[in-house]
């Protein structure tokens, strides 16, 4: 399988929120952007929004507490993958991920979290303005994703 | 429990050791031994709640087991039982008043030809009647 | 004692201990069994060994008198025997003791040699034949009665494999209750990928009624760390456990004293008589539950964790103990492994059927007139154990059942008789080996009582980890006792049988699915006791309380135990005169029933109910 | 690979998949109730129980937990097995008559309540999940206690767990609802035991435990925000970088 990675440009988001509708359809079966795995961060005085899904770390603090494999790296897709059915609900995931990115689903008693949608992301093919793409990791692309993530870690380390 | 290197298959003889000796598990006992070990106080708490030879309430003085084997039960086992439970007052299972005595049902003490067996302590006595019984284990305590 | 460097240093300590002269000299052997100290054989020893100190002529005569393992005929107790002239002496008292010593020293007219008696006769004695003729506390004993020699030859003549295979070659069955071929198993073990491996002992003997493991384990303890050794030797082990009922304190003092008699001849231990073989043995004390016996669960024990068995799709052999690959056998399994090795399989399979060699001590007890430890080749008859042996029903009552196999086994019924006991027709017949317990039921014994006793009993002792044997039994247990109440109703037994069938079939472990084996038995073999009950609120034998009168017969001798006995007052006679019940005063408990010296009182159905 | 059939459908499986996991790809459904994708598997309701033929020989074994290693031939709804299973689901029935999973699985296979075998109803099927549950976080809060009839899951000594973390996770596996939790008033009580809530820094939010989050070793810094926020508050630094 082709890996693909998922680039986020919020200079091109427009906060229209299509990405959210669309990834709750697709999970949930259901408009519902609070029950989203993608979410935008509208700041309104500075008019500017942030899509933000999970970054499939290269080093995941979701992965590292999950202890019944639930949350794992998938090799062909480098996605971090998670499989529901063996989620207990310990919630381990979603105190750790720095980012808030696995959301706790108390319906379901399961985590939640951005799996790509196995390859074709409904976020990326419904964002009107290209804020969202999902091009092939390598060359250029590749670099644009380190850059990304360089940007990401210096970002967190703001925080911290 | 020092006796026992710090292995977690220690966990039972060391709760047998305790038993012997105090006549029963407190909370505090299971507690030392947990951390003793390093087993969760889960771990402990399921041994203790799942073999016979282990109480979580005080033993008797003098503990009356009465094999409820089959050569027994075909001999009168339940009859003696009965006797016991009359003469001391308590249920099968159970301790007197005063801690003198627990009475308690096992199964099979492996001594089945001299139905009905009983063991005062760990003396096992064989063919004799509940009055017997109770003079004999009373003399010894 | 001193360390044995060497396979030669054992030769020769063995040699020099058996031509020591103490077999020729007269020697004292007073049973130290449970049965018989039960009975007072400890009062009977001191007594003996104090006279002998107190008489000169005794200690001139080198005359010893010492406590020797169980001989069997615990009912008989306590016994006392004398060697070398093997005399056997029953019930003896501490105030026997002088005569006693007159007879080791001068000879006994009487000659009471154990050989004329059924009992004794009629048995095949090769894992009991040094039981009662050695003290169980002495390795010299053992050694000076052939001990440790296999464990010599192993060593000297063998490699790992040969043993194996010389095991595999006797065809030795477990003698537990599966009868699981033990050479296979020690084959798997010994291919087993795995540094660490272990060989357990399992002296769990849960069953009611068998003591045959009880007392190997006291009376001749070294002969099982002799064959744990050699397995051990044989399938690459370095540890071995014993594990052993919490109710059996002599057979730990026993296995402890044998243990650490071994490890300081260099029989355990850092390489072994100079092999670089290494193996030490450790004792574990069972909790008392008799889910334990289960190989599983025995291993969760002995780990440290609640005895509840896992499920076995995976054999011990490759995945046992500590998740490494063991091998389990029972006591006597390994009792006979020594003598496999010594005298070669084709001794071993001298005796016994094709199908099941060698020899198979049983524990014959209930309503039988010879109780006690009985070693017969494998194929013998049920009826020549329990007639020819055993002396048949006591007080000459008639003969109902035999149940063998313990809770895990069946009943089976006077047409039974003629079957040979052996692994694979006890399961034809819908009962089981077990681990050789042997209770023989007279008339007054309800086959519906005795399915309720099997099942409770199985109810206490159930873990509680699976469904069906946690919930189905006590459903199980709630029917039989309904029937045994007279509160049974049209359709109980198929319910019954139903039930029995689905649980044999999905329980997780084989505690659980030979658990309904009594209720099957008893109503393949006994449905009318059960209609009886039923249909008619009858108990024949007049066991389940309520459920039929007392009826005196003419038979009656007018001695008014039964009046005695009576606790409603409803028996009426004069002295030395025919005794009646009467009918409606009698309450169905049974108390008469049992007293009457001449058999003369009945149950008979209630007329009005 | 190792070609088997389930319900006469062929399938190539890898040496060691359960029959449960094979007749998963198959879109075979077995019941279960003990069983659960991300715990150890213990085997012991039975639900799951299917018929085998191996070597000739026909018996009935736990699909959840039967690994293949040779050719079998797997009937899930045989007679036989779904006799087995409506006895095991029956003796349930009768301990757990309220327990809508056992009451569901009743329904689906026409199994009814025995009055005359009812005990005290309960919830709990002894199913051990939680202990699972529990035991693969580590934190080994609860154990199952006693045994037969009596077996129960149990706190440690009757009082509250100490170890245990108040993750519910023991909860949220529980297949009948008969372990709950409550988090009110800053609080969430489970096992008899209160945890104080972390309240997000931000919108207020009560979302963990003190020891959860302890457990888990979150950053101080993170650990003030709840989820959401801190998607927000990162999404804000990354905004200004």
């Amino acid at each position: 399988m082709v890996k693909r990675v998922l680039m986020v440009y919020p200079e091109k988001c427009t906060g229209c929120g299509s990405c959210e509708l669309a990834c709750s359809l697709e999970h949930e079966g259901e408009f519902r952007p609070a029950a989203s795995r993608i979410g935008v961060f509208r700041f309104e005085e500075a008019g500017a929004n942030v899509p933000m899904a999970c970054f499939q770390c290269e080093e995941p603090a979701c992965e590292k507490v999950c202890k019944t494999g639930a949350l794992y790296r998938n090799d062909e897709t480098d996605v971090v993958a998670f499989n529901s059915d063996k989620c207990i609900g310990c919630r381990m995931c979603v105190i750790a991920c720095p980012f808030g990115n696995i959301a706790y689903n108390r319906t379901a008693k399961k985590a939640s979290k951005c799996d790509e949608c196995d390859g074709s992301p409904r976020c990326v093919e419904f964002c009107p303005s290209k804020a969202l793409d999902y091009p092939q990791a390598e060359g250029e692309n590749l670099a644009k994703k380190r850059e990304f993530t360089d940007k990401m870690r210096k970002a967190l380390a703001e925080v911290k | 429990m020092d006796a026992y290197p710090a292995n977690p298959r220690f966990l039972l003889p060391i709760l047998q050791d305790i038993q012997h000796t105090e006549r029963h598990l407190s909370t505090d006992a299971m507690k030392a031994v947990a951390r003793y070990l390093d087993v969760p106080d889960s771990k402990v708490y399921a041994v203790a709640t799942f073999y016979k030879s282990l109480s979580l309430t005080p033993k008797g003085e003098v503990e009356i087991k009465v094999c409820l084997g089959t050569a027994c039960h075909l001999r009168g086992a339940g009859e003696i039982v009965r006797g016991l439970e009359g003469a001391l007052g308590v249920k099968a299972g159970e301790t007197t008043a005063d801690g003198k005595f627990s009475l308690e049902t096992v199964n099979c003490l492996g001594a089945c030809a001299l139905a009905p067996v009983v063991m005062t302590g760990e003396t096992v006595r064989g063919g004799m009647s509940a009055a017997q019984i109770l003079e004999a284990a009373g003399a010894k305590s | 004692m001193k360390k044995l460097a060497g396979l030669d240093e054992l030769r020769d300590y063995r040699l020099s201990v058996t031509n020591d002269g103490s077999l020729e000299k007269p020697h004292i052997w007073v049973c130290g069994g449970t049965g018989c100290l039960a009975w007072g054989s400890a009062d009977v020893l001191a007594a003996i060994q104090e006279e002998i100190a107190s008489r000169k002529e005794a200690v001139t005569a080198g005359l010893r008198c010492e406590s020797a393992g169980c001989h069997g005929q615990c009912e008989r107790g306590p016994l006392v025997e004398i060697t070398p002239q093997k005399w056997i002496y029953h019930k003896v008292r501490p105030s026997d003791a002088g005569k006693i010593i007159d007879y080791a020293l001068r000879g006994d007219p009487a000659e009471p040699t154990a050989d004329k008696n059924s009992f004794t006769s009629g048995q095949t004695k090769r894992v009991l034949s040094r039981m009662g003729r050695m003290s169980p506390r002495s390795i010299d004993g053992y050694m000076r009665l052939g001990g440790y020699e296999a464990l010599e030859r192993a060593l000297r003549e063998m490699t790992p494999e040969e043993v194996t295979a010389a095991v595999s070659a006797s065809n030795l069955r477990g003698r537990g209750g599966g009868g699981f071929h033990a050479g296979t198993k020690w084959e798997s073990c010994r291919k087993s990928q795995g540094g660490v491996k272990y060989v357990l002992v399992n002296g769990d003997e849960g069953d009611p009624g068998a003591f045959m493991d009880r007392s190997l384990m006291e009376g001749d303890p070294h002969s099982v760390l002799e064959g744990l050794i050699i397995g051990g030797y044989a399938v690459g082990a370095a540890e071995g456990y014993i594990y052993v009922r919490n109710e059996y304190p002599q057979a730990v003092a026993n296995l402890t004293l044998a243990i650490d008699d071994a490890r300081s001849f260099g029989l355990l231990g850092e390489n072994i008589l100079g092999t670089g073989f290494n193996f030490d043995i450790h004792i574990c004390r069972g909790g008392g539950a008799f889910v334990c016996g289960e190989s599983t669960a025995l291993m969760a024990s002995v780990e440290g964790r609640p005895g509840t068995p896992r499920v076995k799709y995976i054999r011990s052999t490759e995945r046992g103990l500590w998740d490494a690959p063991t091998v389990l056998n029972n006591v006597e399994t390994w009792a006979n492994v020594p003598r496999i090795i010594l005298n070669g399989p084709e001794w071993f399979k001298q005796v016994g059927t094709e199908g099941s060699p060698g020899t198979k001590i049983f524990a014959l007890v209930g309503k039988v007139e010879n109780t006690g430890l009985v070693e017969v080749p494998m194929g013998a008859t049920l009826r020549e154990v329990i007639f020819g042996i055993g002396g048949g029903i006591k007080k000459k009552r008639p003969f109902k059942a035999v149940q063998t196999g313990g809770p895990s086994g069946g009943c089976l019924p006077e047409s039974a008789l003629e079957t040979g006991v052996d692994f694979d027709t006890l399961t034809e017949i819908g009962s089981m080996m077990g681990s050789g317990g042997m209770i023989v039921m007279d008339d007054r014994t309800c086959m519906v009582d005795v399915a309720r006793y099997f099942t409770g009993f199985l109810e206490g002792e159930s873990c509680g980890k699976c469904v069906p044997c946690r919930e189905g039994l006590v459903k199980m247990r709630k029917i039989l006792s309904d029937i045994a109440s007279g509160k049974g109703r049209p359709g109980d037994v198929e319910l019954l049988a139903d039930a029995s069938e689905t649980l044999a079939d999905t329980a997780l472990c084989g505690l659980g699915q030979s658990a309904p084996n009594p209720v099957l038995s008893t109503i393949k073999h006994f449905r009318d006791e059960y209609d009886e009950h039923i249909n008619e609120g009858f108990c024949r034998a007049g066991v389940c309380q309520g459920l039929f009168t007392a009826a005196i017969s003419d038979a009656c001798i007018g001695c008014g135990a039964c009046l005695r006995a009576c606790p409603a007052n409803a028996v009426r006679g004069e002295a030395k005169r025919l005794h009646a019940v009467d009918a409606r005063g009698c309450i169905g408990c049974g108390a008469c029933l049992d007293k009457c010296p001449v058999n003369a009182i009945k149950a008979e159905r209630r007329s009005a109910r | 690979m190792i070609d088997i059939t389930i319900n006469g459908k062929g399938l190539s499986v890898e040496r060691g998949v359960t029959i449960l996991e094979a007749a998963g790809e198959l879109g075979v459904r077995i019941p279960t109730l003990c069983h659960h994708e991300g715990l150890p598997p213990e085997g012991s309701c039975r639900v799951c129980t299917v018929e085998i033929e191996q070597r000739g020989g026909k018996k009935l074994v736990a699909s959840c937990m039967f690994p293949i290693t040779g050719p079998i031939a797997v009937e899930t709804e045989s007679d036989r097995a779904v006799r087995a299973r409506k006895f095991v689901i029956g003796l349930l029935l009768n301990r757990n008559p309220k327990a809508i999973a056992i009451n569901e699985l009743a329904k689906e296979y026409g199994v009814t309540p025995e009055e005359r075998f009812a005990s005290e109803p309960d919830l709990c099927i002894r199913c051990a999940r939680c202990v699972r549950a529990c035991e693969i976080n580590g934190t080994n809060a609860i154990a199952p206690a006693g045994t037969g009839f009596g077996r129960f899951v149990s706190a440690p000594y009757g009082q509250e767990p100490e170890s245990c973390v108040g993750c519910a996770s023991c909860a949220e596996v529980c297949p009948t609802g008969k372990i709950t939790y409550n988090d009110t008033d800053g609080a969430r009580r489970i096992w008899e035991k209160t945890f104080d809530l972390v309240r997000c820094a931000r919108c207020g939010a009560q979302y963990a435990t003190k020891e959860q989050i302890a457990r888990v070793g979150t950053g101080e810094e993170d650990a003030r925000f709840c989820e959401k926020c801190r998607r927000a508050v990162f999404g804000e630094r990354f905004k200004k970088s």
